[in-house]
């Protein structure tokens, strides 16, 4: 068969699980179901972009976005505990007005695309090798490390704070829950804890009644 | 031996040592301190000034004229302050200083109850140095440094009293109208530097006559002789300083100072500070005849009405304010027609009785315990017989009866308006003549009701005469004096009931009185021979030959005593004498003549005793007029129109666009998403367009 | 040290101010004390300048230059002239007095109010020396934030609505300077006042900047008709708000008129002249009747300083029309020296003004004319300064008000008598409305018991006044030093308005 | 033969279903998040295709950072999701109005 037709064949496929499970993450009843249908649509781009020897971000994409980001999708919906029907209202109302707007917008896309796009670009021999690199991972590589050194350390600082942020937005600290606090335990002084109070002294068979009990 | 400038400079600061210390360190000096320096200071400037007026006179000592350090030098502009002494200055200075030392000895007697005893030597002290800052000025900068400085002083000690709500509308009412006098002096000032070039007097009256000529170009078809300009401008300043009609509204208030000021600023000196300034500047009004016309019928007509309105007045000192005004008028009617020499000379006498005048007016009021209404006088001439005697001879120097003072100075004006053919000197005539009749009747008037006749009062033993007051009673005493200041003048008690008989004042007041009689009767007639006819002021005045009356007058004269005996024969005698015998008859005789007199003159009477109108006119236009203006302007341009309409209605267009703008703002994420897809749909439709249209080609 | 005098006098209030803030309000008198520290060093430094500029020499000195923005050639450029040196030294001046004047009159956030002020005083500073337009610019509005704080945190009631319109008027006025500051910048690709001063431009383009540059000075000076946002601020501001408000930030908006509309745009300056005398003129005299009716002091004073400002614009604006139509240079130079002198002595008078109100206002909580009268009887020295100062604003001669306006009129009538006229005015009005404060709120007798109840002056306060005082006398009895200052500076300036760039 | 147009023809449909997404489910905001994520992987599609169409590593430096912050925006979306839900228990879009002008 030839490998080019093949490839043709593939990304038909691969298009159309790509945009049949885009449609039913949008139009699933349930938002678990739409978690997996985006799954679904992740992988299938996933292995468009493999035909397009983009090796490195096909996986990339499954790891950070299936592996991670989607598991996270998948826990929130699952941990909140929300009324499906009521956010599906206006369902249908909204319907015809979605699908007109993605509609025009997709005419003009493909307007722009055929107007300026249309100049049929074939696919060249792999870029990574064409720039003496081994494979796509390097190719990429090489570029970060290099000339997009700075953003990929500020990339890093973002995902960072990503981190920071969502632990602090989410985490509830519980007033009811006991537990020790070791700072404030070291910085006890002891004058804090014992006030010595002088007093006259005063004989026990004296108004012993109003007198408090002694230590 | 010259003058040295260490000499000058010793004139003109000690006064203001003398204030420095009085005035920042009068606590620590006390009463007695306070007043010593200050007297000690003028006391030099006083001796320095005879000696320098005698090293000028007698030394024949050159003129001097210096500058002491420069107060601004811009590219050939400069302004110093320096001094300019010729024997103009060194009268100014013997004048100024002779009177304001003998004030000095005067407000011992006179403030010797008053709380703010160290505050008033203070003040007078600063008068005498702004003055003689302002007579020895050798430039324009520092005269109008004088002039503003005199002002201030004037200012502070009109309002002296503090308390009394009439004093303080007094002092703001003097200042102000001083103010539009300064006014045109400052124009003046320019105008003298826009056509000259400088501000030195020495450099300015050189350059004087190059003004011929010279215009100013006022609107597109107007042009103005430059000296007249000049000279009307710095003569409107004169106006506002030496009270002319029509800026004389502040003088009679001013009386509500005490008595020693009104005597050393508001009569003697201050007020003549115009007539001095027209004098300096003769070379420069000797360039403007027109100039000149004005002075001359202004000076006419304040010598004569304001002198009409003097003859209604019931308060002693605002007699003597009006009769200020009109001697006022007098010396710039003498301006008017070039005699400058003898504007200054009786500049010269009338400082001297008229200073009498006053304080003679201040011992009665303090005999009178503050009570100013000559209506509950009368009599006095017994309990206070220097006073009396004293007052008598200012009042005949006044009235000039020969071989007074007055007499040679005011007869002589007289006779030079007669002989004068300038523009208005026909009215000036007629006026200073009129005006010898009015002088006459407000003078013998106020002489008969403050000493003559029958007590008007009643002298009521308050707390027992007998026994000593007890220092307790004295501390009572001055509170009361202190109270009575608060209110009108008579308020306090009733009109006309003493608690003590009056008698004469303690010799601090009586000793200025003597000591200003003598030179009221006698400087005259030592003088009057060299400063009007000598050519005395040679170098420091100067007349045109067209102009000079003086010399014409000079033909007729044949010495003082001659002067005087001819005197005796003139018409302004005669009229002194009708208004003598009218004056007595009525005063003396017939008292109820007065108020049939009044009465069947109702409406002339009225109109004198509302002063013309002329304040009311002032304060409904100008005080009421102004703050109407501004509360027009204040409401209508800067609340409504600038700050509400502009700035505030701005902001409540962008308040209101806003308004309508928020409701786009539903705060609904959908809504935005909307938006933001719209707008990518609308980019994306031009795009195609313009896109389409680039590849259509 | 003396290489970079100005870079010092800039920043020692700037970062003096952080030990300030740093002492706290739990420490409100070690606050106080290191401001005075900071604030009295920066005036000893600028007296360093006063000896170090050589006053005959007529370029600019002490130059700093640093590159600052490199891509767009902005550099961090400062020098002086007289003017400035002048400027800087009364703002050192001023600045002390303040602190002082603010001890324990200010009891919330000391630190905070002393640290705003320093901060203030250098910026105010950097404004006067900076040589790049778009450094000035920066520095023009920097002063706004903390004169903004100021007023907003130690203001009176209405202080959010006197901020926001102090604010917003002037941010409206210097987005116009901006705007031209920009359009010269791709003329000359420089933002260097030097070189933008010769950079030669069309009567259109002048025009526009012109108007452009009027605008955003005209609200700072501020001139009518754009001056309501000033009486707001006063009143709202406490007092060592006004002082600085008035003595010196109003002087930053005609020290820009020097700087910007006089070598950079001359001939639509000399074309347009005849505008910004009529606005002067209205300010002087229409002002004038507005002041007079004013029933709060500290609006009264504010007005005042409006019309007083109309002097300035007047001298500089008549120097225009004097080199242009009449070949006067000497009486423009008379005319600009009266607008320079006036500029530092109206900094003198309405600082003293209004600390005299804020001495009045600290003992009985009210700025209504209305509820004084008879002040002079509970304080008897405080009355002195009052009244000196009082007279010193209605141009009192030997006193620092007389110089400069003497000096405009004096030139102003060469101009025309007509300016001359109106401009001599200031004497009855001015005159008038000051007295007539002085009248209602000094003398007479006491009618409000709790004016009975005022104490005399402190020897902190009689430090202040006493201070202004001896500058206001200083300057009215012997002003040629500060004149022999500007004269190089001035000449030079009166020079750029003969040559004509079109 | 596959061109670059069919890749981009992929994302731009993507782009709309996601478009059209946001639209019907505009009540449910975890939908919502999910549509963004859509749009940026047809974003991200249209980069790795030009990347690959012409030869320029570029682009897919730039998908590597849109993964990167993409990430970032979903953990800390979700996490405001969860803060929503559990201060409003509702994460319906609308019942959130408080940026209403």
């Amino acid at each position: 068969m030839n490998p080019q037709l093949l490839q043709l064949i593939c990304f038909y496929a691969f298009g159309f699980v790509t945009v049949a499970a885009a449609l039913s993450v949008i139009t699933l009843k349930n938002s678990v179901h739409a978690v997996l249908a985006l799954v679904l649509t992740f992988f299938s781009a996933a292995c468009l972009w493999l035909l397009l020897e983009a090796e490195f971000l096909a996986l990339a994409l499954i790891v950070v976005y299936v592996g991670a980001v989607m598991v996270l999708f998948l826990f929130v919906v699952m941990m909140l505990d929300i009324d499906q029907e009521k956010l599906r209202e206006g369902f249908v109302k909204f319907l015809p007005v979605g699908l007109i707007v993605a509609a025009v917008m997709l005419v003009e896309m493909l307007g722009l695309i055929g107007v300026r796009a249309m100049q049929t670009k074939i696919m060249g021999a792999d870029p990574a090798l064409a720039a003496g690199m081994t494979n796509n991972t390097e190719w990429l590589g090489h570029a970060l490390y290099t000339k997009f050194l700075l953003p990929f350390e500020i990339a890093a600082l973002i995902l960072t704070v990503g981190i920071v942020a969502a632990v602090a937005l989410t985490l509830r600290e519980r007033r009811d829950a006991r537990h020790e606090s070791a700072s404030q335990q070291v910085k006890v002084n002891p004058r804090d804890r014992v006030r010595i109070v002088k007093m006259a002294p005063v004989r026990p068979d004296e108004s012993t009644a109003s007198q408090e009990p002694q230590p | 031996m010259g003058l040295s400038t260490s000499i000058l400079l010793t004139i003109a600061l000690a006064p203001l040592v003398g204030c420095v210390l009085a005035g920042f360190l009068g606590k620590f000096l006390g009463r007695a301190g306070s007043h010593t320096v200050t007297i000690l200071g003028v006391a030099v400037s006083c001796a320095l000034s005879f000696y320098v007026l005698y090293q000028l006179t007698v030394g024949g000592a050159p003129e001097y004229n210096q500058n002491i350090y420069t107060w601004f030098q811009i590219g050939p502009f400069n302004a110093s302050v320096g001094f300019m002494v010729d024997r103009l200055t060194a009268l100014m200075l013997v004048v100024v200083s002779f009177v304001s030392l003998l004030v000095h000895v005067y407000t011992i007697g006179y403030m010797a109850d008053d709380d703010g005893y160290t505050r008033f030597f203070s003040y007078i002290s600063l008068f005498t140095f702004s003055m003689f800052m302002l007579v020895m000025s050798n430039n324009f900068m520092q005269l109008f440094f004088g002039w503003e400085a005199v002002g201030l002083v004037s200012y502070l000690l009109i309002g002296f009293w503090y308390k009394r709500p009439t004093a303080i509308f007094a002092n703001l009412k003097a200042f102000l109208v001083n103010r539009v006098g300064d006014f045109g002096f400052l124009l003046g000032i320019a105008a003298v530097l826009y056509f000259l070039g400088t501000l030195d007097y020495a450099t300015a009256f050189a350059a004087a006559p190059g003004l011929a000529g010279k215009t100013l170009q006022i609107t597109a078809h107007t042009q103005w002789d430059a000296a007249t300009v000049i000279c009307i401008c710095l003569f409107v300043g004169a106006m506002g300083k030496s009270a002319q009609v029509p800026l004389h509204v502040w003088l009679p208030d001013s009386m509500e100072g005490p008595t020693p000021i009104s005597a050393l600023i508001h009569a003697a000196t201050m007020v003549t500070a115009g007539i001095f300034m027209v004098a300096r500047m003769s070379p420069l009004f000797e360039m403007s005849s027109t100039a000149l016309s004005f002075v001359l019928v202004i000076g006419a007509t304040t010598a004569l009405f304001t002198g009409l309105i003097g003859i209604v007045q019931n308060d002693i000192k605002r007699v003597i304010a009006y009769s200020t005004l009109s001697q006022l008028g007098y010396m710039t009617v003498a301006l008017g027609v070039s005699m400058y020499s003898g504007a200054v000379f009786h500049l010269m006498t009338h400082a001297f009785f008229k200073a009498l005048l006053f304080l003679g007016a201040g011992s009665v009021i303090i005999a009178m315990h503050h009570e100013q209404d000559m209506r509950y006088m009368g009599g006095l001439r017994k309990y206070m017989p220097i006073t009396w005697i004293t007052m008598w001879i200012g009042s005949l120097a006044l009235v000039a009866v020969p071989f007074t003072s007055g007499f040679y100075s005011k007869d002589a004006i007289i006779e030079a308006v007669g002989l004068s053919h300038r523009w208005g000197a026909h009215y000036a005539y007629f006026c200073v003549m009129a005006g010898a009749l009015v002088t006459g009747l407000y003078t013998f008037r106020q002489m008969y009701l403050t000493f003559h006749g029958k007590e008007r009062f009643t002298v009521v033993a308050a707390h027992g005469d007998e026994h000593e007051p007890a220092p307790s009673d004295l501390v009572y005493d001055v509170h009361v004096s202190a109270d009575s200041h608060e209110d009108e003048h008579h308020s306090g008690g009733q009109p006309g009931v003493l608690h003590h008989p009056p008698k004469e004042s303690p010799w601090v007041v009586t000793l200025p009185l003597v000591l200003l009689a003598i030179p009221s009767l006698l400087v005259g007639f030592f003088t009057v021979g060299p400063t009007l006819f000598g050519n005395w002021f040679r170098g420091a005045i100067h007349v045109d030959e067209a102009n000079n009356v003086l010399a014409e007058l000079g033909h007729e004269f044949h010495g003082a005593a001659a002067m005087a005996l001819h005197g005796f024969t003139q018409l302004p005698f005669l009229l002194v004498l009708v208004a003598f015998v009218t004056t007595t008859y009525i005063y003396l005789f017939n008292p109820a003549l007065a108020d049939r007199i009044k009465s069947a003159l109702k409406p002339l009477w009225t109109v004198l005793d509302r002063k013309y109108w002329v304040d009311d006119v002032y304060f409904a236009v100008f005080a009421r007029g102004g703050v109407l203006l501004g509360r027009g302007f204040w409401k209508a341009s800067e609340t409504a129109l600038i700050d509400g309409a502009m700035v505030n209605g701005s902001v409540s267009l962008v308040h209101r666009i806003a308004a309508t703008m928020r409701r786009l703002q539903s705060g609904y994420l959908y809504h935005y998403a909307f938006a933001m897809i719209l707008g990518l749909i609308l980019l994306l439709g031009g795009y195609w367009l313009v896109g389409s249209g680039l590849t259509g080609q | 040290m003396f290489n970079h005098l100005l870079s010092l006098l800039i920043w020692l209030p700037v970062v003096g101010a952080i030990p300030v803030l740093l002492a706290g309000s739990a420490r409100p008198n070690l606050a106080r004390w290191l401001s005075l520290l900071v604030a009295v060093l920066t005036f000893v430094v600028s007296l360093f300048l006063l000896v170090q500029y050589n006053p005959g020499g007529a370029a600019m000195q002490l130059v700093e230059s640093h590159l600052w923005i490199a891509s767009w050639g902005v550099h961090y450029g400062l020098a002086v002239d007289g003017i400035s040196v002048a400027l800087i030294v009364m703002t050192t001046f001023v600045g002390i007095l303040v602190i002082a004047g603010a001890w324990e009159v200010i009891q919330d956030k000391p630190h905070q109010y002393m640290a705003a002020m320093l901060i203030l005083e250098g910026l105010l500073i950097g404004v006067f020396c900076a040589t790049d337009a778009l450094l000035f610019y920066a520095l023009f509005e920097a002063i706004l934030i903390p004169m903004f704080i100021l007023i907003g945190i130690w203001g009176g009631p209405r202080r959010v609505y006197a901020t926001l319109k102090f604010f917003i008027y002037t941010f409206f006025g210097s987005v116009f300077m901006l705007i031209a500051l920009l359009y010269l910048y791709q003329k000359a690709h420089t933002f260097d006042l030097a070189t933008l001063a010769a950079l030669p431009l069309t009567f259109t383009e002048q025009a526009w900047i012109f108007f452009a540059f009027l605008i955003a000075f005209a609200i700072k000076v501020p001139m009518v008709p754009v001056h309501t946002w000033l009486p707001d601020a006063h009143v709202e501001a406490p007092t060592g708000g006004s002082v600085v408000l008035a003595a010196v930030m109003l002087k930053v908006g005609t020290y820009g008129m020097l700087r910007f509309i006089l070598p950079i745009v001359p001939d639509a300056g000399a074309h347009f002249a005849w505008l910004v005398i009529v606005l002067s003129l209205v300010a002087i005299v229409y002002i004038g009747y507005v002041a007079l009716v004013q029933e709060d002091m500290k609006k009264l004073v504010a007005y005042s300083s409006v019309a007083h400002m109309g002097f300035v614009t007047l001298g500089i604006f008549i120097a225009f029309m004097l080199v242009r139509d009449q070949g006067h240079t000497d009486m423009a130079m008379l005319g600009m020296q009266g607008a320079m002198i006036q500029m530092i002595s109206h900094g003198f008078v309405s600082g003293a003004m209004f600390t005299c109100i804020g001495v009045m206002y600290d003992r009985l909580h009210t700025r209504l004319i209305k509820d004084y009268g008879g002040v002079i009887n509970a304080m008897p020295w405080f009355g002195f300064f009052y009244v000196l100062f009082a007279m010193a604003n209605c141009g009192l001669p030997g006193t620092s008000g007389f110089v400069g306006e003497f000096m405009v009129i004096l030139a102003s009538f060469t101009a025309n008598p007509w300016i001359a006229l109106f401009a001599a005015f200031t004497l009855v009005i001015g005159a008038g409305y000051t007295l007539w404060l002085v009248k209602r709120v000094l003398w007479g007798a006491i009618t409000n018991p709790h004016v009975a109840e005022m104490k005399e002056i402190n020897g902190r306060e009689t430090f202040v006044l006493a201070a202004f005082a001896a500058a206001v006398l200083a300057l009215g009895i012997w002003p040629q030093p500060l004149v022999h200052l500007m004269d190089s500076s001035v000449s030079q300036l009166v020079q750029q308005l003969a040559i004509h760039k079109i | 033969m596959i061109s670059l147009a069919h890749y981009i023809v992929l994302g731009a449909v993507l782009f709309c279903i996601a478009v059209a997404g946001m639209f019907i489910n505009r009540k449910n905001v975890i939908v919502l998040l999910m549509s963004i994520e859509l749009m940026l992987l047809a974003v991200n599609m249209n980069f790795v295709a030009f990347s690959r169409f012409l030869g320029d590593v570029a682009g897919q430096v730039f998908v590597f950072f849109i993964l990167t912050v993409a990430a970032a925006e979903a953990a800390i979306g979700l996490a405001i999701l969860v803060l929503l839900f559990r201060t409003r228990s509702t994460i319906n879009i609308a019942d959130i109005d408080s940026m209403k002008g």
